[in-house]
C-alpha cells in the first residue's frame, strides 16, 4: 500500500513537472496554431538565470522574477523576429524555426552562463513529509500547486477574460478576428510573453527537484510536447491531464513492470491514445470543410 | 535540346560528384563526401514522404537504426553477408513503415509528428536497452562488406574513404534516379496531389491510406539503406543514429535544402553535413550559428534553398 | 430504377440535424440542381453522397447498389465525380498535372514499376496526358497547361476542377457552386460546359446560387430548407411554390425568383 | 556545394600553413549528453597545451593543438579523427570521451598508424592490444572489483544495483553484472533510470523491499546520481550506497547536499583527496598542482575524475613526445608503451606490449563522503 503511495507521489511529482511545460505550449499553441519545440529552452532559462541570480547574491524571489521576465522578453522576441514573418507557413517550417530558435537559444545560454549543471535550494527546506508510509518533498507540493494554479489562471483566462477569448478567436480566424477589431499583433506577443513566462515560472518550480543546465531543454520539451499532444494540444486541461498520465505512466511502470522500459511504456500508450482519439483525450475534433 | 528537370538534376548531381574529387586534398575530404551522400540518401525518402506528400515525420531515424543495426546484427548472428544485411534491413525497415505507418498515417499535422516521433523514440530505445543483442549505448561493431577487398582482387585500389566516397556516391545517385522517376509518375502524382487536398485526391480515386503508405514504405527503405551504408563504413553503430535528434536533422536538411526537390534536399544535407565541419573554427559558436541559419532560411526562403534559387533564376530569365 | 437515388439521407452535427430525411432521384444525362438559402444543407448534402461525411441515416444507391459511406477514391471508382465550393486545387502542380490526377484510377500501376520509371509507367502517363490535354481544350485551358495552378484565375480554376472531375470519367458528376465567384463571361462558358456534359449522358447534381443559371440548366430542382426538402420538381413549378419563395426571400417578394424564371 | 567545399580547402589550407611546430589533436565530447565528462576533458587539454608552451614546449618547439567537439556522436568522432589524421596531419590523439566516440577514433588510429590515447572506460578499447590504442581511465570492471572488494570487506554481499541508461551506466552495469558472482555479491536488484530523470523514488523503493537487501550501488554519471541520493535520503533509506567513480567530484557534492550525501562511498582518484594524501604519496605532489591550475583556468569549476584522465593522457603523451627521438607517430607510439613509472592523476602508469592500461587496482581509492568533503576509506 504505502509502496502505490510512494509510486503515486512519484508519479505526480513528474506529472507536474510534464504539465508545466506543457501547459506553456497551449497559448501559443491557441493564438496561432505554432507548437513551439523552443518551449523547452524557455523552462531552462527560467531555471538558469535564477540560478545566476542567486549566485550573484539576489534572494530567490528577486532571481526568479527576473528569469521569468528576462524569459518573456525572450519570448516576444522570438515571435517579433522568428514566427511573426513566417506566418502562414506550414508546418514544419514552423518546427524547423523553433527547433532552431531552441539550438540558438541554448547555444547562446552555453555562451553566457557556462555549462555547469547547478540547484536551486528548496523553497520550505528538504525535510521529506510523510504521507501513510511513503515520503514526499515539500518541493514535490510546490511543483504539483504550481501546475494546477498555472491550469486554473489558464482556464480563467480563456473562458473567462475577453483577452483570452481574443487569443482563441485569432486562432479560429486571424482575419475575422482582425475585422472585429482583435489586435491580432498584440495578441500574439502576448501569448508569446505568457507562453515564455508560464515556461521560465516552471523551470524555478522545477529547479530544485531537477537540476538545470543549458541542455535541459530538449528533454523537457520532448516530454512536455507528448504530454500535451496526449492530452490534445490547446487544452489546458489536456496539458494537465496528458502530463500527470504520462508521470504516472512511468512511475507505476518502473514500480510495477520494469524500470527499464519505463519511457517505452510511456510513448506506447501515447500512440494507443492516438490511434483511439487522433486528436488527443481533450483535442478538439473540427470538421472537415470542403 | 532541352533537358527535362529529371535529366538535369541527374547530370548536375554526378557532374559534382565526379568533378568534387579533383579538388580534394586529402582523404578527410572523402570522408566527408561520403557522409554527405549517407545523409543524403535518407533525405531523398524524406523528400518523397514530406516534400511529395506532404506528411511529417520525426520519426526517421528510427529506420535508420533499424539498417544499421540489420548491418551489425545479421552477419553475427544469422551468417548472412553484411552486403545481403543492406538488402534485409531495407525488408525489415519497409515491413516495419508497413505495420506502423498503417494506424500513424491517419493522423495529421502535430500529431502524426508526435506518433512518428514515439515510434522513433521505441526503436532507439529498444536499442539502448537489450545490451545482450545490440551492445547498448555503447553500440557495436559492424563487419567489414569485404567489398573494397573484392574491388583490390580485380585492380582497383582505394583507400578506405575512397571506397565509400564512390559507392555511396553510386547508391544515393541511384536513389535520386528512383525519386526522380516516381515524381513525375502516376504514384508521385497522387502523393503531391494528396499533399495540395487529400480530399480532392480522394474524389479523384486515389486511395489516400494506400498511397500515404506508400510513400511512408519507400522513404523507411531510404533510410534503412542509409543507416547500413554508415553502420557499415563506421564499422560502428550507436543507438544515438535512431535518436530524435537524428531524426530532427533529416528533416530539417531536406526542409532547408527545399522538401519538393530531390536535388533541394541533396543539397540541404550537404549543407548540413559540412556546416559543423566549417563551423568548427567558431567553436563555442557552432550551434549559435547553426540555428540562426535554420530561422533564417525558414523565414526569408520557406520553399527552401534550391526552390527558392530556382524560382530566383527564373523570374530573371523571364 | 434511376442512376443516383437518395433515400431518407440525414446528419447532425452536435446534435443539430443538418440534412434531415432527404431523398430524390437523378437519371443519366439529366441535371438536377439543389438550392437553398446559405446554411440549409446542401454541401453537406452533397458531402454525404460523395463519402467525404458519413451519414447518420438514409442511403446512397447508385446504379442500384449501396454505395452509403464509401469512401470517395472507392465511389470514384464506381463513377463518382465531384468539384468543390471552396477550391481543392493542388496549388504547387502545373494546371496540366490538375487534370492528370483525374485520370488516376486509368493510369495507377505497381509502385515499383513507377520507381523504376518502366515503360508501363511511362505509357500509362503519357496516355493520361494527353487525355488531359484533350479535357483541358474542352474547358479552355489548353494554353495554361504548363503553368503552376495557383497563378490561375478563380473562374480558371473552377474549370480547371471540372476537367479534373470529368477525367474520371463519371457517369454522376456532383458540381458544388461551379459559378460562384465567376463573372458574367465565365459563368456562361460553365453553363455551356455543363450542357455539354449533360448530353454526353453525365448526371449532373448542381449546387448553385445563380439562380439564372439554375433555372435555364435544371430538369429537376431540389430546394433544402434548414436541413429539410421542401419542395421538388421542374424549375417552372419550384419557383412558384409559395414555400420556396418564403424560404429563399422571406415573405412578400417573390418577384425576384419570378424574374429569374 | 563547390564553393564550399572550395571554402573548406581554403580554411584547412590557412590552418596547416601556420604550422611547423608539433600538432597534436584531441576530439571530445564538449557538448552533448556526455558533456559533464568532455568540458573538464577539454579545459584540461587546452590548460596543459598552453601551460607547456609558456614554459617553452618540447625540446623548443611549441605543442599545437588541435581539438574538436564530437558532441558524444560516434560518426562525427570518427570524421573528426580522419581530420585529425589526414588533413592536420596530427603525430598522435587523446579523447574518446565515450567508449562509443573512443571505438570510433581507434579504427582510424589503427588504420593511419598514429597513437592515440583514450580517456573511456571500457575494457575493449585495449583488450585486445592494438598497437595504436592506449588509455588512462581504470575500466568499468576495475571500479566493480574495487567496489565489492570493499563492499565485501564491510560484510555486504546482497546489493542492489541501480544504473542510469547511457552509455557509461550501462556499460558499468554490464561488467558489474558480469563479475558480481566472483567476486561474491549477490545482485539482488537491477533497475535503471533515464539520465535526465526528476525522481527515481519507485526504483528505490523496489530495490529497498528486496528481502535481505544490504547495500545498493549506482552506475551513472551526471545528474542522475545526484537525484539517487537526494531520493535516498527522501525515502530514508539507512542501507550503505555507493556511487560509481563517475561522480568523482565536488560538483556531486553540491548537487546532491551535503546532508544528503554524507556517508556515500565510491571509488575515486587521489584527485579528490590530495590534501589528505600522505605526504610521501608520489600522488600528492601531482594531484594538487593539477587541481590548483584546473582550478584557476575554470574560474572556480571543481575537479572531476575525467579532467584528471586528460591530464594523465596529456601528460603520457608530452613526455613521449620529449623521450621520442623524433616527432613521428611511430617513435612517438613507441615512447608511450615504453613509459613506466609515470605518475598522472588517476594512478602510476605502467605501459607494457601487453599492457595498453598500466594500472591496477590499487590506484582507485574508496572516498567517502564526509562533512560536505572527502575522507579517504583505509
Amino acid at each position: 500500500m504505502s509502496d502505490l503511495l510512494q509510486f503515486l507521489a512519484s508519479g505526480v511529482t513528474v506529472g507536474a513537472v510534464y504539465a508545466l511545460v506543457a501547459l506553456g505550449f497551449t497559448i501559443i499553441y491557441n493564438a496561432s496554431d505554432v507548437v513551439n519545440f523552443a518551449q523547452g529552452e524557455f523552462v531552462m532559462l527560467g531555471g538558469m538565470i535564477s540560478v545566476a541570480g542567486v549566485a550573484a547574491g539576489l534572494p530567490l524571489p528577486l532571481a526568479a522574477l527576473i528569469a521569468i521576465a528576462v524569459t518573456s522578453a525572450i519570448g516576444v522576441a522570438l515571435n517579433t523576429f522568428a514566427i511573426e514573418p513566417a506566418r502562414g507557413a506550414p508546418v514544419v517550417s514552423l518546427i524547423i524555426i523553433t527547433i532552431g530558435a531552441s539550438i540558438f537559444i541554448r547555444g547562446v545560454t552555453q555562451i553566457v552562463l557556462g555549462k555547469g549543471t547547478h540547484r536551486l535550494p528548496s523553497f520550505s527546506g528538504d525535510e521529506p513529509l510523510h504521507v501513510f508510509g511513503a515520503t514526499v518533498l515539500p518541493q514535490s507540493l510546490w511543483v504539483t500547486a504550481g501546475a494546477v494554479a498555472i491550469f486554473v489562471a489558464l482556464w480563467l483566462f480563456f473562458t473567462r477574460t475577453l483577452t483570452g477569448r481574443a487569443v482563441l478567436a485569432t486562432s479560429n480566424n486571424r482575419l475575422a478576428a482582425q475585422l472585429v477589431g482583435i489586435n491580432t499583433r498584440f495578441v500574439m506577443t502576448l501569448s508569446f510573453a505568457l507562453s515564455a513566462a508560464i515556461g521560465a515560472l516552471a523551470g524555478v518550480l522545477i529547479t530544485p527537484i531537477l537540476p538545470t543546465s543549458f541542455e535541459v531543454g530538449i528533454s523537457l520539451a520532448l516530454k512536455g510536447f507528448a504530454a500535451a499532444m496526449l492530452g490534445g494540444m490547446g487544452s489546458p486541461k489536456g496539458a494537465l491531464t496528458g502530463g500527470l498520465l504520462l508521470g504516472l505512466m512511468e512511475a507505476l511502470t518502473a514500480g510495477y513492470i520494469s524500470s527499464h522500459y519505463k519511457d517505452a511504456v510511456a510513448f506506447f500508450v501515447i500512440l494507443a491514445v492516438l490511434f483511439a482519439f487522433p486528436r488527443g483525450l481533450y483535442g478538439s475534433n473540427p470538421t472537415e470543410r470542403v | 535540346m532541352r533537358l527535362s528537370s529529371k535529366q538535369s538534376t541527374l547530370l548536375v548531381l554526378a557532374a559534382l560528384m565526379i568533378i568534387s574529387p579533383f579538388f580534394f586534398p586529402s582523404n578527410y575530404y572523402y570522408r566527408v563526401g561520403s557522409l554527405v551522400f549517407v545523409n543524403a540518401i535518407a533525405v531523398v525518402g524524406i523528400v518523397i514522404l514530406t516534400g511529395y506528400a506532404g506528411q511529417i515525420s520525426l520519426g526517421h531515424a528510427g529506420f535508420v537504426g533499424i539498417g544499421g543495426y540489420a548491418c551489425a546484427l545479421l552477419p553475427v548472428h544469422l551468417g548472412v553477408p553484411p552486403a545481403l544485411a543492406v538488402v534485409l534491413g531495407a525488408v525489415l525497415s519497409g515491413a516495419v513503415a508497413y505495420g506502423v505507418g498503417r494506424p500513424i498515417l491517419r493522423l495529421k499535422g502535430y500529431y502524426l509528428a508526435v506518433a512518428s516521433l514515439g515510434f522513433g523514440v521505441l526503436v532507439a530505445m529498444v536499442l539502448a536497452n537489450e545490451g545482450w543483442l545490440t551492445g547498448g549505448p555503447d553500440g557495436i561493431k559492424v563487419p567489414d562488406p569485404g567489398l573494397r577487398a573484392l574491388l583490390e582482387s580485380l585492380g582497383i585500389t582505394l583507400t578506405n574513404p575512397q571506397f565509400w566516397y564512390a559507392f555511396c556516391g553510386l547508391v544515393l545517385f541511384v536513389g535520386a534516379w528512383l525519386a526522380l522517376n516516381l515524381h513525375d509518375s502516376p504514384t508521385g502524382r497522387a502523393l503531391r496531389a494528396l499533399h495540395g487536398s487529400e480530399v480532392a485526391a480522394r474524389t479523384a480515386g486515389v486511395d489516400v491510406a494506400k498511397a500515404k503508405l506508400n510513400a511512408f514504405v519507400i522513404s523507411a527503405v531510404y533510410a534503412s539503406v542509409a543507416g547500413s551504408l554508415l553502420a557499415l563504413q563506421n564499422r560502428l553503430i550507436t543507438p544515438d543514429v535512431a535518436g530524435f535528434m537524428h531524426s530532427i536533422e533529416l528533416v530539417t536538411m531536406a526542409v532547408l535544402g527545399g522538401a519538393g526537390s530531390v536535388l533541394g534536399g541533396i543539397f540541404g544535407a550537404a549543407l548540413l553535413t559540412l556546416l559543423p565541419q566549417v563551423l568548427t573554427v567558431l567553436q563555442d559558436y557552432e550551434h549559435v550559428v547553426l540555428g540562426l541559419v535554420m530561422m533564417l532560411v525558414m523565414i526569408f526562403l520557406p520553399a527552401g534553398l534550391i526552390p527558392s534559387a530556382r524560382r530566383l533564376l527564373r523570374g530573371r530569365g523571364e | 430504377m434511376s442512376l443516383l437515388q437518395v433515400e431518407g439521407l440525414g446528419i447532425s452535427f452536435g446534435g443539430v440535424k443538418a440534412v434531415n430525411d432527404v431523398s430524390f432521384a437523378l437519371d443519366t444525362g439529366r441535371i438536377v440542381s439543389v438550392i437553398g438559402p446559405n446554411g440549409a444543407g446542401k454541401t453537406t448534402l452533397f458531402n454525404m453522397i460523395s463519402g467525404v461525411y458519413l451519414p447518420k441515416s438514409g442511403k446512397v444507391l447508385l446504379d442500384g447498389e449501396d454505395v452509403t459511406g464509401l469512401r470517395p477514391d472507392l465511389l470514384a471508382g464506381r463513377g463518382m465525380s465531384r468539384t468543390f465550393q471552396n477550391l481543392q486545387i493542388f496549388h504547387e502542380m502545373s494546371v496540366l498535372e490538375n487534370v492528370i490526377v483525374g485520370f488516376h484510377m486509368h493510369e495507377r500501376g505497381p509502385v515499383l514499376s513507377d520507381l523504376l520509371g518502366l515503360p508501363g509507367s511511362r505509357r500509362r502517363s503519357r496516355a493520361a496526358a494527353e487525355g488531359a490535354r484533350v479535357l483541358l481544350e474542352r474547358v479552355g485551358l489548353e494554353r495554361a497547361a504548363e503553368r503552376e495552378a495557383g497563378a490561375l484565375s478563380y473562374g480558371a480554376l473552377k474549370r480547371l476542377e471540372i476537367a479534373r472531375a470529368l477525367a474520371a470519367g463519371p457517369r454522376v458528376l456532383l458540381l458544388d457552386e461551379p459559378a460562384a465567384g465567376c463573372n458574367a463571361v465565365e459563368t456562361e462558358e460553365i453553363d455551356r460546359l455543363i450542357c455539354e456534359v449533360a448530353r454526353t449522358g453525365v448526371a449532373i447534381l448542381l449546387v448553385e446560387h445563380d439562380m439564372k443559371l439554375v433555372m435555364r440548366l435544371s430538369d429537376t430542382i431540389v430546394v433544402l430548407d434548414h436541413g429539410e426538402k421542401i419542395a421538388e420538381g421542374d424549375p417552372a413549378v419550384v419557383s412558384r411554390n409559395p414555400k420556396v419563395i418564403e424560404a429563399y426571400l422571406g415573405a412578400g417578394t417573390t418577384e425576384a425568383l419570378h424574374a429569374h424564371g | 556545394m563547390k564553393r564550399i567545399v572550395t571554402g573548406v580547402v581554403a580554411l584547412a589550407l590557412m590552418a596547416t600553413a601556420a604550422s611547423a611546430d608539433i600538432k597534436i589533436g584531441a576530439i571530445v565530447s564538449e557538448t552533448g549528453p556526455a558533456s559533464s565528462l568532455g568540458d573538464p576533458e577539454a579545459r584540461t587539454i587546452r590548460m596543459m597545451v598552453e601551460e607547456l608552451n609558456t614554459r617553452g614546449g618540447i625540446k623548443g618547439e611549441k605543442l599545437k593543438l588541435v581539438l574538436y567537439d564530437d558532441s558524444g556522436d560516434p560518426s562525427k568522432a570518427k570524421t573528426f579523427a580522419t581530420r585529425l589524421v589526414e588533413d592536420d596531419s596530427v603525430v598522435a590523439m587523446v579523447g574518446g570521451t565515450t567508449t562509443g566516440t573512443s571505438l570510433a577514433i581507434l579504427a582510424v588510429a589503427e588504420e593511419s598508424k598514429v597513437p592515440f590515447i583514450s580517456l573511456a572506460g571500457a575494457i575493449e578499447i585495449i583488450d585486445p592490444v592494438k598497437p595504436y590504442v592506449f588509455k588512462t581511465p581504470h575500466t568499468d570492471r576495475m571500479a566493480c572489483l574495487k567496489i565489492f572488494e570493499d563492499m565485501k570487506s564491510r560484510g555486504l554481499v546482497k546489493i542492489g544495483l541501480i544504473s542510469g541508461t547511457d552509455g557509461f551506466g550501462a556499460s558499468m552495469r554490464a561488467q558489474c553484472l558480469t563479475v558480481a558472482k566472483s567476486s561474491g555479491i549477490e545482485i539482488v536488484a537491477d533497475e535503471t533510470y533515464g539520465p535526465k530523470d526528476a525522481d527515481m523514488t519507485p526504483q528505490l523503493t523496489n530495490i529497498r523491499n528486496k528481502p535481505g537487501i544490504q547495500a545498493i550501488l549506482n552506475s551513472g554519471f551526471g545528474q542522475g546520481p545526484a537525484t539517487i541520493t537526494r531520493n535516498y535520503a527522501q525515502l530514508g533509506i539507512t542501507l550503505p550506497l555507493y556511487q560509481s567513480h563517475g561522480v568523482a567530484s565536488n560538483a556531486f557534492i553540491e548537487l546532491s547536499g551535503a546532508k544528503n550525501a554524507e556517508g556515500v562511498r565510491l571509488p575515486g582518484t587521489a584527485l579528490l583527496v590530495g590534501e589528505l594524501l600522505d605526504p610521501k604519496d608520489p600522488q600528492k605532489a601531482v594531484v594538487l598542482a593539477y587541481k590548483a591550475s584546473f582550478e584557476k583556468a575554470a574560474g572556480g569549476a571543481p575537479v572531476s575524475t575525467f579532467g584528471g584522465y586528460a591530464h594523465d593522457a596529456m601528460r603520457i603523451l608530452t613526455g613521449a613526445i620529449a623521450k621520442a627521438p623524433s616527432a613521428k607517430p611511430a617513435a612517438i607510439r613507441d615512447a608511450i608503451e615504453a613509459t613506466t613509472g609515470l605518475v598522472g592523476t588517476t594512478g602510476t602508469y605502467n605501459y607494457s606490449k601487453t599492457d595498453h592500461l598500466g594500472l591496477d587496482l590499487s590506484a582507485f581509492r574508496i572516498l567517502e563522503i564526509n562533512n560536505g568533503g572527502w575522507k579517504l576509506v583505509q
